[in-house]
Parts: structure tokens; C-alpha cells; sequence
């Protein structure tokens, strides 16, 4: 977690239309770490999630990847600069098998039909899911979804990584997997930033957090800190009593 | 061309226009609720007006007369064709697009084949009715009667559907089923039933357009095409699923078309009214009042 | 031997068989109908490298088919320049076209991008039926001629019509073959399930819907060459007509949509269905053709939704929707 | 070419007709014709309408009829020893490809000895070229563009006029009126977007500027359009002395509707028939075409001069429920010219029908139409075949021009 940071985020915000979705965010990913980003419902963790990937363009404020101002790049030419991310709801690619799936995201970084195919399978095996390569994409069950949108990333070689709660739904034993395969992706030397509504799955393996509340940054650091941090609670409770 | 002249035009396209958008407004309608491109939609309105000849011919009433038949009787086709195409049609687990468009392509073509077989393929036409061939002079610019009666029909029916959606537990029903047709399962709703409403309904839409064109136009198995080609142009440059689009894009057809005539070759009228629908969307790519 | 390349001796033993039937069947008629089937095999092959691998849905293809059939026609029955390289022209100029429509109308998605492509088509089909240089509504009438292959005249063998339909479906095979294991391929496919995941997995989804569009558009182009030199005379109608459009996309969705083989198992029930129906029930003019051809359509697109092909598939796979 | 040869005799063997001894001994006794219309599509009446007149027609070569037409007195064709006519229908839909295929498959599977067709004239165009690459004659019945005898085909027949002709003689009559002192100064050229239309209208507009008629309106439209009152205002505008429509039956029909509704009486129509002579047009909006003139191919009220046709006349309208028109007189009568033509030859071949064809000689007052006389040109035109032109008064058909078998005098103008 030294040197320069992969990722830094500079007085980012997000307007659509009158509603502020980010307020002049600032952040720096280390190399190497995985960053837990969190917060309440409509805290804008998924709008930043997508101004990073660049699903979505920034209103005011500069990101820079690798010292290199990405802020105006499409979502294409940041792939090809070593960001991978995962959707939410998981967008598998239907009409393909799974390991077609991955070897689309392999494509990025060879397009040489044979060795994409073997990396694909590599990717595959890595991530547990081998044995339904050739199984429509279609037909896997949810975590098997997760694990493919996390392979297919995977397959661009990305030096940093966008997961979009990818916990979200599991049983715990699930989740415990998930929790493994993680740090296994982060072991290669991957740079992870984790979006998460359920804090509790992801402290143990985050090695730091931010919180986002009501679109600014709320609290940032070790993340048994962080839970403890009043105005997290706070921002947390306040969700639960509205739910209620 | 002078001042009189061009509101003659002008007033010729606005009700050619209204009777568009009466034709669209179905299409539309069926669009926004579950997403299908019904491609045998001008065969309904053709449907229409032979039901409007051959009712016309069997009991001497006029079409105005007839018109509630007619209606009742393509709201029960829409259904039926709901039940017995279209049902199955989405049920494809891929290309659903695709399998809609050439189901319903397959039953335009079966529906001209029937045409033929039961009515001929000669040219038909109601030759007296009260409303045909009347027309109201109203200083120099001619207003014929049967297409000022289906621009007020179209109107009515604008209006009715309006509060159709605003007002009644059909319309909400209609409206829960477009925005999320999974949810509606689970708060009780019958998918299948509001489905089968909403073609009815639908059809039965084109077929008011088809009663008004029975009185004026020639009756014909293959007159459905032009007028089905106009009505997707419609729908798109309105906005796919947009009730008040579509009429605001039928009237903008109806003018565009007949303004274009007289400054292009007439030949290539249409021209004017395709570049128009480019143009919008290229710059708004869901249309004028599109959502997407 | 992979699935791959049991592919291509399915291909050889199709094109053997195929180029043998000329020798066995002798009926002109019937050579008629294999000609115009593998002719549509052809250019549902050439669609669904677009409507089908892309996702694109495209209904106005025959704006290339009609360029194709103008520029061959106008070269040779007005320069005297071979109908291979007239349809070469009209091929590279319906790929410019198909480039140059596709900057502002892939902006577009689902039925407004669809509903474009009718409308092009549309205004193409206007113009030439208002353009007297190439005969307007009179069309263009290709002289008469000795056989030849230079010319592309055959006076009553069907045989060479044959051999032409078959190396253009061949290649439109093989192409589609080559690019469906390589990155366009992929890309193509990726861009039609879900093009925010392809562009998060670094595919450039304008640029594979440009490159599709441009490839589908030439050798549709190809095809109405072709089709030109079949027939010796074309006007608007008779090749630019929407009918056309929907023609070449029938088969590709009949057979089973974005597939090797979906084009010609498609093209090979449509086509014969279609002539045959009217050649033998048509001429009593009651409309009972339209009947049975309307109704098989419709049986077929429901009950098979994934195409004829997927008959065959071992692995048929449940329902997933409700 | 291995192939290709071997394929020709193969076409050669199939195509060829059997010689007629051999039909004779096997007591098939048939005389097979291929007829080629459109029947289904948006002109599948014609194609309806035109197998009534072919099947009259075939009905009065193989029965023993009292009147005084080719082929008519003696059952069958006396010259095959009482062969009878069988006709074959196929449906072209109006597709040029479509229609090749048909005539393919009716020279060599049922090997007819030639074909009548086809009403479009672009499906003409292929259909003569494959009668010519089999030698089977091929008799354009109604197919009006001129540039289809212009093609250096032998195997090309047209008994009747085309759109040449047909113009001239509407101007000729115009001609006439202007002489008879009538104002005719101005014209209005409305046609179609199709080979009929830009035919017809650009043999007018060379007449009227030869003429010295002055073009004020000169309106293109797109054929089946959904509305034409844009273009009846322009003609409204124009108001020209004659309006010379070009226009098929659908768009007759929303012409005529359109210019009442925008309060427009023409002073006068002279129509290029087509759906100016379709029973469907005065059905819906007769009542608005009083003193309507069109060319024509046929009058019915010849009939006082030639029995021949009112007999005629009630057979056909027995089947088809309607009275001959502008098409079908046509179609009618060449089947009865090649059956004149076979009877000579006697002989199925190709080359031998051809070669009686080409020798007809039949005065006009042994047909149904107002010819002179049928015979051919090195072209396969028959030269002689001026049109007529005829009223419609009181709701009837009444031939005004020109003056050797006019009935009446014209009444002109129209609408004052």
C-alpha cells in the first residue's frame, strides 16, 4: 500500500438534473488494497461505483488511474487501461456459454481465438466455476452468475477491480466462498474496490472503508473503526428507523 | 400557391392526420404494454372495413350506425388474437422481438388470404352513406364530412382513452402491467387478462379508424399496407407506448405529407415525412415523447 | 474431430450434394426453386451476420440488395462491364452506405432503430423509382446475350445459376464461420445479449456494429447482383420493395436466428413453401396460398421460437420464463 | 461447357412438343396454353377477370359457335383434327422473377405450346424473353409499354395497341374537338409512379407539345397512396381544360372521391382506360364521371354492328358477372388470334405457331374489337390497332371517336 495510489478521485460530484447524487468526493486507492465503499441506500455508492468504470459521466471533478487523467474515457478505453468491474444485477450474456462469456472480456488482451480460450479456462477454473463452461450462461444459478461476471473481469486483467455487491443474496457459506475468492483475485496483485449495502459480510475482509452518506464522503479508515464511528451509526440507524 | 389553397391543404392534412393518429394510437397502446411490434395491424384496420361492408351490406344500416358493431366486434378479435398469437409468440426465451414480428407477419398474411377467399379480390366500396361525399364549404376551403367525422371520432377516442388510463382500475391495471409486468403477479393482477384487454382494445381502436375509412376509401385486401407503414412512423416519431405521441405525431404526419406535396414531386411526398421522423430521433432517440 | 470442424465437413458434404443436384434433377423448374433457395440462404446468411450475430435488427436490407442489382445492372447493360465486377462496385458501394447510415442510426435502439432502416429503405426506393438516369419506374432491361460466364447469361441452363448461389451462399458461409470463432465474433454477440457489459469488458460496440453493418451490407449486395443477372431485368419493385426486407431475415428467424446453419434451414422450408404454394394453388386466384403459407409461418415462429435448428440440438433447453 | 450443353438438350426433350400424329394416336387431343396473370397481390382482380375472359374465350374455340370469329364455328381446332383448348393459370404477383418461373414451369412441365399474359408490363418483359429462349410464342394481351416490341424478339406477339398508340388517338380526338371549334388550350397530366404511368405521360407530353397543347399540370404520384388531396388541390389550381388521368383502379377510385370533396369538377377527363374501365371504379363513384371519355380497346355498343360481341358479351358476363372491359376484350381476343394461329399451323411447335402467328391475316370485322385488322410486324406489333374512344353517358358506355364508328357525338364539355 505504497507509492503512488491506482486510483485517485479528486472533488468529484454528480448531478442528475436537481438531485446531487455525489458531492465533491475525494479518495485514493492504494495498490494492492481492497477498499470497502459503503453507505445506506441512496448514499451514492453506485453512482461513484459508475463514474469509476465509466458507465456514467462526472459533473465536476478529475480521476486519474495510474497518474492518467481517465475522467473523459469511455467505459471501453478504461478496460483497456486495467479496470474490470461486475454489475449488480449480474448481465451474463445469455445467448453464449459461460466460458464464451469469458472469453469475450479475454479478447481485450489478445485476439488470438486459441490462447483466449485457454486463459479463459484458467479464468474459470480460478474462480471454481470449470466445471459449467460449457453450460448456457443462462442456465447457472446466482452465485454462479457472480462467480462468471467476476471470471469475465478477470479474463480483461485488470490491475484494479470493480466488484458491485457481489454478496449481495448469498447464504453465509456462499458469501464465505465469495470472501476466499476475493482474496485469492487480490493475492494476484488485482487492487479491489467493493461496493457493499451489508457491512457485516465485508469488514472482515476489507482492508480499509469508506463510508458515503447522502452523497459526501462520511468516514474513512480501518474498518473496525469505522463501524464504530458515531456518525456512521448514526447515518445507518437513521436508514433503519425510516425503513421501520 | 395562394392563402386559400395552402389552408385547404393544411386542413386536409390536419384531418388526414387525426385519422393517423387514430390508426397509431392502437399500435402504441399495445407497444407500451408489452413491448410487441404488431406487424398484422394494418390487415385489422382492413379487417375493419370489410366487417363495416359486409354488416353494411347484409342490413342496409349506415357505417356512423354500425360503427358500435364493428368496434365490439374487433375488440373480441384483439383478444382472440392476443389468446391465440401473441400469447404464444412471448413465450420464446430468445428473440422474443423477432418471433413477434414474423408471428404477427404470418397472421397478416393468413388474414389477406381470407380476405381474398371470403370477399374477392375486387375493389369494394359503400357508395351512399349519409356522411360520403359531403362536404362543407367553409369560405373556399372544402371540409369532406366523412373525414371531419373521423377527425372528431379520433378526438372522442383520444379523450376516452385519456381517462380510460387516468381514471379506471383497468387503466391502472394497464399502466402496473407496463411498468413492471413481474410485479403485477405478485399484487393479484391477471397478466393474461390485462393483456388480452389491452389488444382488445387496441384492435378495437384501429377498427373505429376502419369504420370511418370504409365510408370514404376503397375496401381492398391489401389496403391495409400503406396505411400500416404510415402508423409505425407514427408511433416511433411519437414515442413507442406514448398515447398523446402518437397523436401529436399523426397530426405532424398528416401535415408534413401534404404540405411535402405540394413543394416536392408528389411522387415523393413520403420522403419528407421519413426525413422528418430521422431527423427527431436522431436527436431525441426515443422519440418525440418517448420514455426509454 | 472438434464441433468446429465437423462444421466444415457438414459444409463439404451440403456443397457436394448440392453441386450434384443440378445433375440429377433436371427439371427447370425445380432448379428455379434451388437456385432462389440457396440465393436467400445466401442473403438471410448476409442479414444475419447483422440482424442475428450483432443483434441489429434491420428491416430495410433491401436498400443493399437493390444498390447491388442497380450498380451490376447499370454497369453492364450501360458500360458493358461484367456483372462480377459490377456487383464488386455495387458491394463496396453499399458497404460506404451502410457505414455512412450506421454513424447516426446506431445511435438508436430496439424498434426506432428498426423503423429507421424500413424508412431508408423506403426513401431509397423513392428515389431510384424518380431517377430517370437509372429508368426510373421503366427499370433497366439487360441485353440479350449469348451464354456466357462473362455475362452471366444463361439462356435456359440453370445449372451455372446454380453454382453461382452456391459459392455465394459458401462464402457468406465461411465467412460468417471464420468471424464467429475470432474477436468480431465474440464482440457481435456480446453487443446483442448486453452492450453495457460489452463495454465494460473493453468491446467497442459502435465500432462491431459499424463492422457487422458494412459486411452484411456488401455481400447483400453481392446477392442482388447476383439476383439482377438471374433475372435480366430489374425495376424498383421488383428489387427494392420491403417485401425484400423482410424476406431476407425470414429464414435466418425461421431456421434459428444468429446461427451457421439457421439461414439455409430457414431458406430451405420458406423458399420451396412459398413457390410452391403458388404455382400450384395460386393460379386459381382465391387467395388459399396466402392461407397456408401465412399459417405456416405462424405455426413455425411459435412453436419452434428458436428456430428449426434448435430440433436438433441435443441439449434443448427448459423454458426459463414463465 | 459439358453442362450447359447437356442441360439444353435436356430443355430441348422436356420443352419439345410431341408432333401431332403421336398426340393424335395417344387421343389426348388437347391444346395447352399458359396463361400468366397476377393473382393474388393488389391487382389479383385482373388476374380473376382475366381467367373468365380466357376461359370464354377457350370456351367458344372448343364449342361450335354461330358467329363470325376466328376459330369459333367448328369445335375445337379443325386443323389438329378437333384438338381442344386446355388453359393453365399461374400467378406472378406481379414480380417480374415470379413470373419467368411460372412461364418456365408451364413450357416444360406442362408443356404448353405458348403463353398469354400478363397485364404488368414489367413481368412481360421476362416472360417474352423465356417464351423466346424456348420458341414458344408468347402473346402480350394487355401489356401496354412500348418498349416491349422493341426488343428484336421473334417470339413476340401484340394484337393490340400500346401506350403510343393509345395516346395518339386521345390526342387525335383532341385534335378533332379543337378543329369542331371546342377551347382546349390546356392539359393536366396525372399519373402513376410506375411503367404505366411514365410511359403513358411521356408519350402525352411529346403529343402535347407537338399539338401545341400547353402542359399546366404535370403531376407524378406515388400509386396506392392513402391520400391525393395535396395533388387534386394542384389540379384544382390548374383547372385545365382536359385532365388526361393515368391511373389504376384504387387511385381512380381516391381520385374521384378526393376531387369531390375539394369541390373540383374537371372540364373535361380524357383517361388512359385502366382503372377507368374497371367495373369497381363506377361502382363506388360512377355518379361523379358523367361524360367521363376514355380510350378504349373495346366498345360495347359495337355490339349493333357485330352480334359477334354482344354473344360474346353474355357468355363472359355469365362467368365473371360483369360486362367486357378494356382488359378483357384483350385478353379474349388474342387467345382467339393464337388459336386462329395454331389451327394454321397445325402443329404444337414453337416455330411452326410462330410462323402461322406471324402470317395472320384476320379483317377487324372478325373480332370483338374496333381494329382494322389484326396482323404483325417484323416486331410483333400489330400496327392496326387503333383504340377507340368511348363515354360514359347515363351510365352506359358510348363510342364517340373516331368518326367511322363513333354512335354519338361527344359531350364536351364534361362539367361546364
Amino acid at each position: 500500500m505504497s507509492g503512488e495510489p491506482i486510483l485517485e478521485i479528486r472533488n468529484v460530484s454528480k448531478h442528475f438534473g436537481g438531485l446531487t447524487a455525489n458531492d465533491d468526493v475525494s479518495l485514493n486507492v492504494g495498490r494492492g488494497e481492497i477498499l470497502g465503499l459503503i453507505g445506506p441506500n441512496g448514499a451514492g455508492k453506485s453512482t461513484l461505483f459508475n463514474m469509476i468504470a465509466g458507465a456514467l459521466p462526472v459533473t465536476a471533478g478529475t480521476i486519474r488511474f495510474n497518474g492518467r487523467d481517465i475522467t473523459a474515457m469511455p467505459g471501453t478505453a478504461r478496460c483497456a487501461l486495467g479496470i474490470g468491474r461486475t454489475f449488480q444485477v449480474p448481465r451474463s450474456f445469455d445467448t453464449m456459454t459461460v466460458l464464451e462469456n469469458v472469453m469475450v472480456g479475454g479478447f481485450m488482451r489478445s485476439s488470438s481465438t486459441g490462447a483466449v480460450r485457454r486463459a479463459a479456462i484458467e479464468t474459470l477454473d480460478f474462480v471454481g466455476i470449470g466445471g459449467r463452461a460449457d453450460a448456457p450462461a443462462v442456465e447457472l444459478t446466482p452465485p454462479e452468475k457472480r462467480r462468471l461476471e467476476m471470471a469475465r473481469a478477470l479474463a480483461t486483467r485488470p490491475q484494479l477491480l470493480l466488484l458491485d455487491e457481489v454478496m449481495t443474496g448469498l447464504t453465509p457459506a456462499e458469501a464465505k466462498a465469495g470472501v476466499d475468492l476475493i482474496r485469492k483475485v487480490r493475492d494476484q496483485g488485482v487492487t479491489i474496490i467493493m461496493v457493499e449495502h451489508v457491512m457485516e459480510i465485508v469488514m472482515p475482509l476489507v482492508d480499509r472503508a469508506v463510508v458515503l452518506h447522502l452523497g459526501r464522503l462520511l468516514a474513512e479508515g480501518n474498518p473496525a473503526d469505522v463501524v464504530r464511528d458515531d456518525k456512521v451509526i448514526t447515518a445507518y440507524l437513521g436508514e433503519r428507523h425510516r425503513a421501520a | 400557391m395562394t392563402l386559400q389553397a395552402f389552408l385547404q391543404v393544411l386542413a386536409s392534412g390536419l384531418l388526414m392526420g387525426l385519422l393517423y393518429a387514430l390508426i397509431a394510437v392502437g399500435l402504441s397502446l399495445i407497444f407500451g404494454l408489452m413491448d410487441v411490434v404488431n406487424f398484422a395491424h394494418g390487415e385489422f384496420l382492413m379487417v375493419a372495413m370489410y366487417a363495416t361492408f359486409g354488416l353494411w351490406l347484409a342490413t342496409s344500416l349506415d357505417p356512423v350506425v354500425l360503427m358500435p358493431a364493428v368496434t365490439a366486434l374487433m375488440f373480441v378479435l384483439g383478444a382472440l388474437a392476443y389468446f391465440g398469437v401473441v400469447r404464444f409468440a412471448m413465450r420464446a426465451r430468445t428473440n422474443v422481438g423477432m418471433v413477434q414480428i414474423f408471428a404477427t407477419f404470418g397472421l397478416a398474411v393468413l388474414i389477406q388470404g381470407l380476405a381474398q377467399f371470403f370477399f374477392s379480390p375486387d375493389y369494394r366500396s359503400i357508395p351512399k352513406s349519409w356522411l360520403g361525399g359531403k362536404t362543407l364549404d367553409i369560405a373556399g376551403v372544402f371540409l369532406p364530412l366523412p373525414q371531419v367525422f373521423g377527425g372528431l371520432i379520433s378526438l372522442l377516442a383520444f379523450a376516452g382513452l385519456y381517462l380510460l388510463m387516468d381514471r379506471t382500475d383497468f387503466g391502472k391495471a394497464l399502466e402496473a402491467t407496463r411498468e413492471d409486468q413481474g410485479a403485477v403477479a405478485l399484487v393479484g393482477i391477471d397478466r393474461n387478462r390485462v393483456f388480452a384487454l389491452g389488444w382488445g382494445l387496441g384492435v378495437a381502436l384501429v377498427g373505429l379508424a376502419g369504420v370511418v375509412l370504409a365510408i370514404f376509401y376503397y375496401i381492398h385486401p391489401h389496403v391495409g399496407g400503406p396505411f400500416a407503414l404510415i402508423a409505425y412512423v407514427v408511433v416511433a416519431l411519437g414515442g413507442f407506448g406514448s398515447v398523446f405521441g402518437a397523436l401529436a405525431a399523426g397530426l405532424i404526419v398528416g401535415v408534413i405529407e401534404a404540405l411535402a406535396a405540394t413543394v416536392l414531386p408528389p411522387a415523393m411526398k413520403s420522403i419528407a415525412v421519413y426525413l422528418l421522423y430521422l431527423g427527431v430521433v436522431f436527436v431525441r432517440p426515443s422519440g418525440l415523447f418517448g420514455r426509454l | 474431430m472438434t464441433h468446429r470442424q465437423l462444421q466444415l465437413v457438414l459444409l463439404s458434404g451440403v456443397v457436394i450434394a448440392l453441386a450434384i443436384l443440378p445433375r440429377v434433377i433436371t427439371d427447370v423448374y425445380m432448379l428455379n426453386v434451388l437456385v432462389l433457395t440457396l440465393m436467400y440462404a445466401a442473403l438471410s446468411q448476409s442479414w444475419n451476420i447483422l440482424g442475428g450475430y450483432c443483434g441489429q435488427i434491420s428491416l430495410g436490407h433491401a436498400l443493399y440488395f437493390g444498390v447491388g442489382a442497380y450498380a451490376t445492372s447499370v454497369f453492364y447493360a450501360s458500360f458493358g462491364i461484367t456483372p462480377w465486377l459490377g456487383a464488386l462496385a455495387g458491394g463496396v458501394i453499399s458497404m460506404l452506405l451502410a457505414l455512412g447510415l450506421g454513424y447516426p442510426c446506431f445511435r438508436l435502439k430496439g424498434h426506432y432503430f428498426s423503423i429507421a432502416t424500413i424508412v431508408i429503405a423506403e426513401i431509397g426506393l423513392l428515389l431510384v423509382h424518380n431517377w430517370d438516369a437509372v429508368g426510373g419506374a421503366l427499370g433497366i432491361q439487360w441485353p440479350i446475350g449469348p451464354d456466357s460466364w462473362v455475362t452471366l447469361q444463361f439462356a435456359r441452363d440453370k445449372a451455372p445459376y446454380v453454382y453461382l448461389a452456391l459459392g455465394l451462399f459458401v462464402i457468406t458461409w465461411l465467412v460468417t464461420y471464420w468471424i464467429e470463432d475470432s474477436r468480431w465474433g465474440f464482440w457481435w454477440r456480446a453487443v446483442k445479449d448486453n452492450p453495457e457489459a460489452a463495454e465494460s469488458l473493453g468491446v467497442e460496440v459502435f465500432r462491431s456494429k459499424m463492422a457487422a453493418a458494412a459486411l452484411s451490407a456488401f455481400f447483400t449486395a453481392l446477392g442482388g447482383g447476383f439476383y439482377a443477372a438471374f433475372v435480366s431485368y430489374i425495376d424498383p419493385e421488383s428489387v427494392m420493395t420491403f417485401r425484400f426486407s423482410l424476406l431476407f431475415a425470414l429464414p435466418a428467424v425461421l431456421g434459428g436466428i444468429g446461427t451457421l446453419w439457421g439461414p439455409l434451414v430457414g431458406a430451405a422450408v420458406l423458399i420451396p413453401l412459398t413457390e410452391i404454394t403458388r404455382s400450384y394453388m395460386g393460379g386459381s386466384g382465391n387467395g388459399l396460398d396466402l392461407i397456408i403459407y401465412g399459417a405456416l409461418i405462424m405455426i413455425i415462429s411459435l412453436a419452434k421460437p428458436e428456430g428449426i435448428l434448435s430440433l436438433f440440438h441435443r441439449n434443448a433447453k427448459p423454458d426459463a420464463r414463465p | 461447357m459439358i453442362i450447359s450443353r447437356r442441360a439444353a438438350l435436356i430443355g430441348a426433350a422436356t420443352t419439345g412438343v410431341l408432333p401431332v400424329s403421336k398426340l393424335l394416336a395417344q387421343g389426348t387431343q388437347e391444346v395447352v396454353i399458359g396463361a400468366i396473370y397476377p393473382m393474388s397481390g393488389s391487382n389479383a382482380q385482373v388476374g380473376v377477370d382475366a381467367r373468365h375472359a380466357l376461359e370464354t374465350a377457350a370456351e367458344i374455340i372448343n364449342t361450335a359457335n354461330a358467329i363470325d370469329l376466328p376459330t369459333a364455328k367448328a369445335a375445337g381446332l379443325p386443323g389438329l383434327g378437333g384438338a381442344k383448348v386446355r388453359l393453365v393459370f399461374a400467378d406472378h404477383q406481379a414480380d417480374p422473377q415470379k413470373g419467368r418461373a411460372e412461364a418456365e414451369r408451364l413450357i416444360t412441365q406442362d408443356k404448353v405450346c405458348s403463353i398469354v399474359g400478363a397485364f404488368h408490363s414489367s413481368v412481360s418483359n421476362t416472360v417474352s424473353v423465356a417464351c423466346e429462349r424456348y420458341a414458344v410464342p408468347y402473346m402480350c394481351a394487355d401489356s401496354s409499354s412500348p418498349s416491349l416490341h422493341r426488343r428484336n424478339l421473334k417470339f413476340f406477339f401484340r394484337p393490340a395497341a400500346h401506350d403510343e398508340t393509345f395516346s395518339k388517338g386521345m390526342f387525335d380526338f383532341l385534335d378533332a374537338q379543337r378543329a369542331a371549334g371546342k377551347k382546349i388550350e390546356t392539359l393536366a397530366l396525372f399519373y402513376e409512379d410506375t411503367i404505366f404511368g411514365t410511359d403513358s405521360s411521356n408519350t402525352q407530353r411529346k403529343l402535347a407539345q407537338e399539338r401545341g397543347y400547353k402542359v399546366t399540370a404535370d403531376i407524378k404520384y406515388r400509386a396506392n397512396s392513402p391520400s391525393l388531396t395535396a395533388e387534386v388541390q394542384q389540379l384544382k389550381t390548374a383547372n385545365a381544360d382536359v385532365l388526361l388521368p393515368s391511373s389504376y383502379t384504387t387511385d381512380a377510385i381516391l381520385l374521384v372521391k378526393t376531387m369531390g370533396e375539394l369541390g373540383y369538377k374537371p372540364k373535361n377527363i380524357v383517361a388512359q382506360a385502366a382503372g377507368f374501365s374497371e367495373k369497381a371504379v363506377f361502382d363506388a363513384v360512377g355518379d361523379k364521371l358523367d361524360g367521363l371519355i376514355s380510350r378504349a380497346s373495346f366498345s360495347l355498343d359495337m355490339a349493333a354492328k357485330r352480334p359477334s360481341i354482344s354473344y360474346v358479351n353474355d357468355k363472359f358476363k355469365a362467368r365473371a358477372g360483369r360486362d367486357l372491359n378494356d382488359n378483357t376484350s384483350r385478353q379474349f381476343m388474342a387467345l382467339l388470334i393464337l388459336a386462329d394461329a395454331i389451327n394454321r399451323a397445325k402443329s404444337l411447335e414453337g416455330e411452326k405457331i410462330r410462323a402461322a402467328l406471324a402470317a395472320t391475316n384476320i379483317p377487324g370485322s372478325e373480332t370483338i374489337m374496333p381494329w382494322a385488322k389484326v396482323h404483325f410486324g417484323p416486331d410483333g406489333q400489330n400496327p392496326d390497332a387503333d383504340p377507340v374512344l368511348i363515354q360514359y353517358l347515363g351510365g352506359k358506355w358510348v363510342t364517340v371517336a373516331p368518326k367511322d364508328v363513333a354512335v354519338a357525338v361527344a359531350k364536351w364539355p364534361m362539367n361546364p
